[in-house]
């Protein structure tokens, strides 16, 4: 019976239906997809006459085939996908991408969800997007993290080689994340440094939002190209401003009314939180416009400075409550060693003054005043 | 024939988790081994920082519980510091704690566990006026018109007839295990998505307290979400009148949907799988630390769940607990991947030690060495002996202790089915255990929620305590515990506090109590217990019944199975990879 | 412990001038059209984002008390609703697209003669006709089957 | 007589070093690191005023000093990143220091950071003294001090025959080696040659106050050109003549004459140039005449003359008694006005502090003598009168140069031919 | 958060405080070790006392008499724009004082960052302004050594990057307040070394002339 129902599904090329027909046999009508594409196009801040290209394209496009790798994560970058408003996860898997292979979600476990991972790469190599969220440990041949026998690197290496692209969902993905914090017990490592010959997208965020990462999945799937990314590898639409810029408390800044404890009357009147540690100003993402979970809030709106999260290395940048203005080495006892160097310093050059002067004033001794008889005119 | 089962990776969980289990030659398990394969060692990371910063690193434990080893850290960091916070504070973290329950509950429910009863497939054959019919026989819940079923059915079909399954790809459809009828299975369908759409709206709770969910930010010392003293506009933070109204409007949904869909469906699916309360017991010992503390304080008195030990089945004694006694709780690593210096005795946590030691095979490997080290995961046990942890612990504490509501809703429930008390010892047990819990935990919401809002009006808007912030206030040495039952279970953070840095952190998760592998005197674990209870494969090649106890638990980690017979010799190598 | 959140003091959020700043934009897209329209009917809109402006809610409802509101008014359900209306000026649409959870996704103005979410696409119109068979067929059919009902009574 | 004080030659800068390392390990170390070389002190400097060359901005003649203190004292040293001091920078302060540079202190007045300028230089006059580096005339005349007492040449026996003519021309006594006296006088040898009849006024006015007071022939001259060409032993010499003198004959008191750096000298560096504190106390004249006055025991005539009254550097603005000057004025002078920049902030005369010693800067003097000249003129009077025979002989030497048609007078002189004698 | 800003607040300000320290206390120790041979005469008497005499000297100084008033007015009033403007920008600015609250620990109450960032730019134009005046100056230009020019550069590159910094201009934010801490990191090292320890020393020899010129009476 089983077989049966595979054999139902088992699909070949030329049977494929482009997503337009699909869609329209859904009911779903060009003016969806229309709409559709001008909110991935002001989402990701392109020119509103995009929205038609990427209509186009859609329409002839089938649905894409995405692989979600699961290695050295926390599985909080697939929580975030599934807050995802507009669009939503099951908008994307069930009428713009096949997510044809995620240990989270998917049915089977074991030899099956294997299977259906190398049924996908095989019937669209070449053309799946690989989504890979956790980072991948390299020391003792990756060993510290294993799936199905083989190590996350194994996979990896396997199911890049004939991928269109890879986005490395998350800031351990795509920088290497917490395990890569110091002391990076496992040598963790974000894709970009194994994976040398692919376009690699980082979206990075612990976790990034949810419209971060479907917005730039049905990027990938619209215009069926890599955005345009910053230094970091990271989409320019999402990660072009720092959240500081954006930041609805930004005019606090500005008139200097910022909240000094957590609970003061700044805090509660939204003050910046500047000088409780917020790292806004050196994170470049959009949780200041975009917002999280269907725009209710964000970090700084609930009190709490932002936590750099979408940065390389964010965990090692001193503490959270840091204000960034402040140094991140203790400077305590260091002042303190140089206080008493300086301090001892001093008192060896003054000795030292001292004795050379004494040996001046011994060379050089100020004779003793001749005492000239007055009174006898020597005329 | 005695056959060796290898499933990996087990999906719908959190993270990596390989169990070996060996079967005897009608296919019933005889031995399980469970095993964790990722390792990270945060443990390791979180020396020498900042106590403050701690909940960032420890809440990314895990993404799916996102909300409680951050809480966990933050309660260790306020015990070892004698640290009180403000009422407002607590509550908030039991509304939050609360919604996690609820949310998490229900997402486990439909998207991680579902699966394992509900084929998808037969759906497509399922009527829809009368699933209609059936879906308003059990509840009022307004999404169950023919059209509406009807749409699901059609959405369902598109995606199977595009021949791209996606995540439904290579199902066990049409597994003689799957009972239900087609409208049952269409149902439980049309409630799958639904229930992707309520949790992205209730999850908004964390967003307005915490500023995003995952991972919502906490705070030593209180809550980093001040009452906005400003009605909107831009000063205004999310914590408003507005955000207020709206964090009431979420628990309505909250008990509404699980009211309404989630303790139905439990009751309408388990109905159908009235065999599976005989099954999948696990170890018979049950362990809760207590939660949900109605004030500031953290008199255990005043915890609406209890703490304390079950052993054996017995409900009528409570065994109390002591998370600071070294005698108590102990973590053992005789078959785990890490080196204790010194012999391999177990150690209290505030002792604990992190020192990774792989000593498994090479990757790729087909199976492991089940008399050696197996697992990232270590031994906890109390007393020496094995506990389940999680929702079951919790119900039956509560059941145990004799609290009405819980009584009033389990007798109602196992009456409805036709089940004795008995029934709750076992893998659906433990599945229905987490749905009774979501009601008595939504229920008790609101009455927080209430007591917050009645303390704002009443001035008291202080949710933060400053007593404590600057670590020049510290005490040179501190040690404390944080613990918190998390929707999987009894959580403990430990934390070890020298010169205002972290000397030592250890997490005890309900996982590892549940998880991990045998001990030093080849005791077994729940998970390997529980696989150990009556379960015979239908088919080796399709370890549905594994999925089903495993996923009851709702694992936290990445797992496999093996499957070798008592003799440990291996024969025959069920397809992994 | 200081006061609860008292009734309501809305904070003025000052108008950035952006609003007013746009309109010299509308009116070169809107001469420009106008200039193509001399040589012919055509098809050309031009977009200008309102969210991808760095405009303040107020900044949008200044601009759309400055546009006004015309004579066509449009509802377009497809996944949740669209607002479409034309302002006082003609040629100068106003397009907002909400979500199914009513959430603002998109925020345009549109000049066009029509802005291209109102008008029929091609592909759907080829569906439609085959649609429309496929009714025709049907009541033929259900006609056939009712009247031979009919007839049997 | 052997002179056992050779002046140092040949040239050697590293003695300048020495020197200045020895002299900077006093109270001027805080000096030398504060500079900031704003400035400021340029227009507050008569020299750079009247020729506008930056070169006498008094900061600038702080360089070779600052410079070798830095040398020794800059942790950087060790680095070797301090340039040393060369020969052809110490010739080129020598013009400076000796004869670009009064003393008179007005720079320290304007300067932001208090830096006190004109000790700086005396120091740096006696490492360039020490190095070989002086004006040739300034040395004779302190070397005049050690051979005949005084830069003037005004031996015990010239002294003698001077003040039996002064007693005799002013019809009053001048007691010599008084046993017994309480007072001892001093004179300056500028007065006895060029300016008599002040120390005539001086002791007719001591008499008619009934002072106990004499005059020693062992220690008698008043100036320290030892103190102004840089040579710490003549200028201890000097002092040390007055001390021992003054102390023999037991006198409670010591009145300096008409002279601003013998008071400035004596008063406030005295004991340390004896390196003890001194037996008695030192007053200039215009002080002690204050005091007689307070006391009841002079009174004067007043006087319909209107003038002006020139501040000597070293009384008023470095030697704090600009306003005895005045006490004695009080009601004495109806008439009298003030300049418009006076007492301790007033400009020096230009010969201050050794210049006047020196012929080079005759034209200098002059040029500087004409912003006292318009500071006179601008008060409507047309005399001014002066409480130090250095600055009388300075400006004397002007308005016969410049043939000016005002004139200079002496303050005790004016109060002795208005006494009220009983 | 670029490297180099990990290593601007790190290693960096490490150092370089640690230099600071240093060498301030090498300096001012060592002056306060240097040996005194002055032997004071006795003060001129009923003059006020030394304390009295060395604070009020430290007050007054900073307005010059009337009498120098008309020629120095330019370096008084830029001098004044600048060093309040440069207390203002220093002490003033949250993130500044969270920088100081960190070392000291204890802060103070800032000032509007707008209102800091007028000041920012005065003190900017003053110094550039300072800086002109000593080019075109001879008195400014014959007293001028390296030392001033350094002193003054190296105190126009904090204000101006810290000007960029909070401005926003230019480079990325992260980068501009990297560079700005670098940029105070080189002034705090060279600060000890050069002209810019008057800022210490002014009160050092403010003080001593004070009570000298009150110890002989000189009422300035």
């Amino acid at each position: 019976m089983a077989k049966l129902f595979k054999n139902m599904f088992a699909t070949s090329e030329s049977t494929a239906l482009t997503l337009g027909e699909e869609l329209a046999q859904k009911g779903v009508s060009r003016r969806q997809i229309l709409k559709f594409s001008s909110y991935v196009a002001a989402l990701m801040a392109l020119p509103a006459s995009y929205s038609t290209a990427i209509a186009e394209s859609l329409s002839k496009a089938r649905r894409q085939s995405v692989i979600w790798l699961s290695f050295q994560e926390c599985t909080g970058c697939t929580e975030s996908i599934t807050r995802s408003f507009s669009p939503s996860l099951e908008d994307l898997i069930f009428d713009f991408i096949s997510l044809d292979y995620s240990e989270a979600l998917m049915n089977v476990s074991g030899s099956a969800a294997e299977a259906a991972r190398k049924q996908a790469m095989e019937e669209n190599k070449g053309k799946y997007i690989v989504v890979v969220e956790g980072s991948i440990p390299l020391d003792k041949d990756g060993i510290y993290s294993v799936s199905g026998g083989h190590t996350n690197l194994d996979v990896l290496k396997e199911v890049a080689k004939d991928a269109m692209a890879i986005i490395s969902m998350g800031t351990c993905a795509s920088f290497g994340g917490i395990p890569a914090a110091h002391p990076n017990p496992t040598g963790a490592v974000g894709v970009h440094e194994i994976i040398k010959d692919k376009p690699i997208i980082n979206v990075p965020g612990c976790p990034p939002i949810p419209e971060v990462m479907t917005g730039t999945i049905a990027f990938l799937l619209s215009l069926g190209k890599i955005p345009e990314l910053d230094h970091l590898g990271r989409p320019k639409a999402f990660y072009g401003d720092n959240i500081h810029d954006r930041c609805y408390r930004r005019p606090f800044y500005e008139r200097g009314e910022f909240a000094n404890s957590f609970d003061d009357e700044g805090a509660r009147k939204g003050y910046c939180l500047f000088n409780l540690g917020c790292k806004g100003p050196v994170t470049y993402n959009a949780c200041a416009t975009i917002k999280w979970n269907g725009g209710v809030s964000f970090p700084i709106q609930s009190g709490h400075g932002c936590l750099g999260c979408s940065e390389p290395g964010f965990w090692d940048k001193g503490s959270f409550y840091s204000p960034l203005s402040t140094p991140t080495s203790g400077l305590g006892k260091a002042a303190m060693g140089a206080a008493a160097v300086g301090t001892a310093g001093a008192v060896v050059a003054s000795l030292v003054q001292r004795k050379r002067r004494e040996n001046i004033l011994k060379a050089a001794a100020v004779p003793k005043p001749t005492e000239t008889k007055l009174g006898a005119d020597d005329e | 024939m005695n056959q060796r089962v290898v499933v990996d990776p087990i999906t719908r969980i959190e993270g990596h988790l390989r169990i070996e289990a060996e079967t005897d030659a009608n296919g019933k398990i005889a031995q399980a081994y469970s095993s964790g394969t990722m390792v990270r060692g945060i443990e390791l990371i979180l020396r020498g920082r900042d106590p403050r910063d701690a909940w960032a690193f420890a809440q990314r434990i895990c993404g799916v519980c996102t909300l409680v080893h951050g809480l966990a850290s933050v309660r260790a960091v306020e015990d070892a510091l004698k640290y009180d916070i403000p009422a407002n504070a607590q509550l908030i973290r039991n509304i939050m704690i609360g919604a996690q329950y609820v949310h998490d509950h229900v997402m486990h429910f439909y998207h991680l566990h579902a699966l394992d009863w509900v084929d998808v497939v037969s759906a497509l054959k399922a009527d829809p006026a009368a699933t209609s019919t059936l879906a308003q026989s059990i509840s009022n819940y307004r999404n169950s018109s023919p059209g509406y079923f009807s749409d699901v059915q059609k959405r369902v079909k598109g995606l199977v007839d595009s021949g791209q399954l996606g995540i439904f790809a290579n199902g066990f459809y049409g597994h003689p295990e799957f009972k239900l009828p087609p409208e049952a299975n269409l149902m439980a369908v049309a409630h799958y998505l639904d229930a992707l759409a309520w949790q992205r709206e209730v999850v908004k709770l964390h967003a307005i307290f915490g500023g995003k969910n995952p991972h919502p930010n906490f705070l030593v010392g209180g809550m980093p979400t001040p009452i906005s003293s400003a009605s909107g506009g831009a000063a205004a933070t999310s914590l408003s009148i507005v955000g207020l109204s709206q964090i009431r409007e979420i628990i309505v949904k909250m008990q509404d949907f699980v009211n309404q869909v989630y303790v139905p469906d439990t009751i309408a699916i388990a109905s159908f799988y009235k065999d599976w309360f005989k099954r999948g017991e696990g170890v018979g010992n049950f362990m809760t630390c207590g939660d949900f503390p109605s004030d500031g304080s953290k008199d255990k008195a005043k915890l609406l769940i209890p703490s304390g030990v079950i052993l054996n089945r017995d409900l009528s004694h409570i065994e109390p607990l002591d998370l600071n006694d070294p005698s108590q709780v102990q973590e053992f690593v005789d078959h785990s991947w890490y080196d204790y210096e010194g012999d391999k005795k177990g150690l209290h946590p505030y002792d604990g030690q992190t020192n990774l030691n792989y000593t498994g095979p090479e990757a790729p490997y087909a199976q492991l060495d089940i008399d050696k080290e197996y697992s990232w995961l270590k031994s906890p046990r109390w007393r020496g002996k094995p506990v389940e942890v999680g929702p079951l612990a919790r119900v039956l504490m509560l059941y145990a202790s004799g609290h009405e509501p819980t009584k009033e809703i389990a007798n109602a429930t196992l009456s409805k089915l036709g089940l004795p008390i008995e029934a709750m010892f076992s893998t659906l047990g433990r599945t229905a255990s987490r749905t009774l819990e979501s009601k008595i935990i939504a229920d008790q919401m609101m009455g927080w929620y209430d007591n917050l809002v009645a303390n704002i009006k009443a001035g008291d808007l202080s949710v933060h305590n400053e007593a404590k912030w600057n670590p020049n206030d510290w005490p040179s040495e501190a040690k404390g515990v944080g613990f918190l039952e998390a929707p999987r279970g009894m959580l403990t953070h430990y934390i070890v506090i020298k010169d205002k840095k972290i000397a030592n952190y250890q997490a005890v998760v309900p996982s590892t109590w549940n998880a991990g592998p045998r001990d030093g005197n080849g005791g077994v674990g729940p998970y390997e217990a529980a696989l150990m209870d009556n379960h015979t494969l239908f088919d080796p090649k399709q370890p549905l019944e594994i999925q089903r106890t495993i996923h009851s638990f709702d694992p936290c980690l990445a797992c496999a199975v093996h499957v070798s017979d008592p003799d440990g010799e291996e024969l025959v190598q069920i397809k992994i990879q | 412990m200081t006061k609860a959140p008292s009734s309501c003091h809305e904070n003025d959020v000052p108008l950035t001038g952006l609003s007013i700043a746009l309109l010299p934009e509308i009116i070169a897209h809107l001469q420009d059209l106008a200039e193509k329209l001399k040589k012919g009917p055509v098809f050309a809109q031009e977009i200008i984002s309102l969210r991808g402006l760095p405009m303040t809610r107020e900044d949008i409802e200044d601009l759309d008390k400055h546009l006004g509101h015309g004579e066509v008014n449009a509802k377009v359900e497809v996944a949740g609703n669209s607002d479409v209306w034309e302002t006082s000026y003609s040629g100068v649409w106003r397009v907002r697209h909400f979500g199914t959870d009513d959430r603002i996704l998109v925020d345009d103005i549109v000049i066009a003669v029509i802005p291209e979410i109102l008008m029929a696409h091609k592909d759907d119109i080829s569906a439609s006709v085959l649609r429309m068979n496929d009714t025709i067929l049907n009541l033929q059919q259900d006609g056939i089957a009712s009247n031979q009902t009919k007839s049997l009574d | 007589m052997e002179n056992n004080n050779p002046t140092p030659k040949p040239k050697d800068a590293s003695k300048a070093v020495e020197k200045f390392l020895v002299s900077s390990a006093s109270q001027l170390a805080p000096y030398l690191e504060a500079c900031i070389h704003c400035g400021q002190c340029a227009h507050a400097c008569h020299f750079y005023e009247v020729t506008q060359d930056p070169k006498y901005t008094p900061a600038y003649k702080l360089f070779p000093m600052t410079k070798a203190y830095r040398r020794s004292k800059n942790p950087l040293n060790w680095l070797g990143m301090i340039p040393t001091l060369e020969e052809d920078e110490i010739a080129e302060w020598q013009d400076l220091v000796f004869n670009g540079c009064t003393m008179c202190g007005r720079c320290t007045n304007v300067c932001p950071m208090g830096i006190d300028v004109a000790q700086i230089v005396g120091a740096t006059r006696q490492a360039l003294t020490a190095a070989g580096y002086y004006p040739e005339d300034l040395m004779a005349a302190a070397e005049n001090v050690v051979q005949h007492g005084s830069p003037l040449k005004v031996s015990t026996s010239v002294l003698e025959d001077r003040l039996e003519w002064i007693a005799d021309e002013s019809e009053t006594d001048i007691p010599l080696d008084k046993k017994g006296a309480e007072v001892m006088f001093t004179i300056s040898s500028i007065e006895l040659m060029k300016y008599p009849d002040s120390v005539g006024a001086m002791a007719k006015m001591l008499n008619a106050a009934g002072v106990n007071w004499t005059i020693s022939t062992k220690g008698y001259e008043s100036t320290n050109f030892g103190y102004l060409a840089g040579r710490p032993d003549i200028a201890k010499l000097g002092t040390s003549r007055l001390v021992n003198a003054a102390e023999e004959l037991g006198v409670k008191e010591l009145i300096i004459p008409e002279c601003g750096h013998a008071y400035s000298v004596l008063r406030w560096n005295g004991a340390n140039i004896m390196g003890r504190p001194l037996g008695f106390k030192v007053y200039h004249i215009t002080e002690y005449l204050a005091k007689l006055k307070r006391e009841g025991k002079l009174k004067f005539k007043s006087i319909e003359t209107a003038f002006t009254y020139h501040d000597p550097c070293q009384i008023s603005r470095r030697g704090g008694a600009a306003d005895d000057a005045r006490y004695l004025l009080e009601g004495f002078a109806p008439n009298f006005v003030e300049m418009k920049v006076t007492g301790n902030q007033n400009w020096c005369c230009g010969g201050g502090g050794g210049v006047q010693a020196m012929n080079k800067y005759r034209d200098m003097r002059i040029n500087v003598f004409k912003i006292k000249a318009k500071q006179v003129e601008e008060t409507g009077t047309n005399t001014m009168i002066s409480a130090c025979a250095n600055c009388r002989l300075t400006m004397d030497e002007s308005i016969a140069e410049l043939k000016w048609g005002g004139k200079l007078d002496s303050l005790v002189e004016i109060l002795a031919d208005n006494l009220i004698e009983d | 958060m670029s490297d180099l800003l990990d290593f601007a607040r790190g290693p960096a300000l490490q150092v370089s405080v640690m230099i600071f320290i240093f060498g301030v206390l090498y300096r001012l120790i060592s002056l306060f070790l240097t040996p005194k041979n002055f032997i004071a005469s006795p003060a001129r008497e009923n003059v006020k006392g030394a304390f009295g005499a060395g604070v009020g000297e430290i007050v007054r100084r900073m307005i010059p008499d009337k009498e120098y008033m008309r020629k120095e007015m330019f370096a008084f009033l830029n001098g004044w724009a600048f060093h309040i403007g440069l207390a203002i920008t220093v002490f003033g600015l949250a993130g500044h004082i969270m920088f100081f609250k960190k070392i000291l620990g204890f802060g103070w109450w800032n000032l509007p960052s707008n209102f800091v960032m007028l000041a920012g730019v005065i003190t900017l134009f003053s110094l550039i302004a300072s800086l002109a005046h000593r080019l075109t100056d001879p008195v400014l230009r014959k007293l001028s050594t390296l030392d001033d020019y350094l002193s003054g550069g190296l105190t126009v590159l904090p204000v101006a990057t810290g000007l960029l910094a909070t401005m926003h201009l230019g480079l990325r934010y992260e980068t501009l307040i990297a560079i700005h801490i670098l940029s105070v990191c080189i002034f705090l090292i060279y600060f000890p070394f050069g002209k810019l320890m008057h800022a210490f020393l002014v009160f050092v020899t403010r003080a001593k002339t004070g009570v000298e010129m009150a110890r002989k009476g000189v009422k300035l």
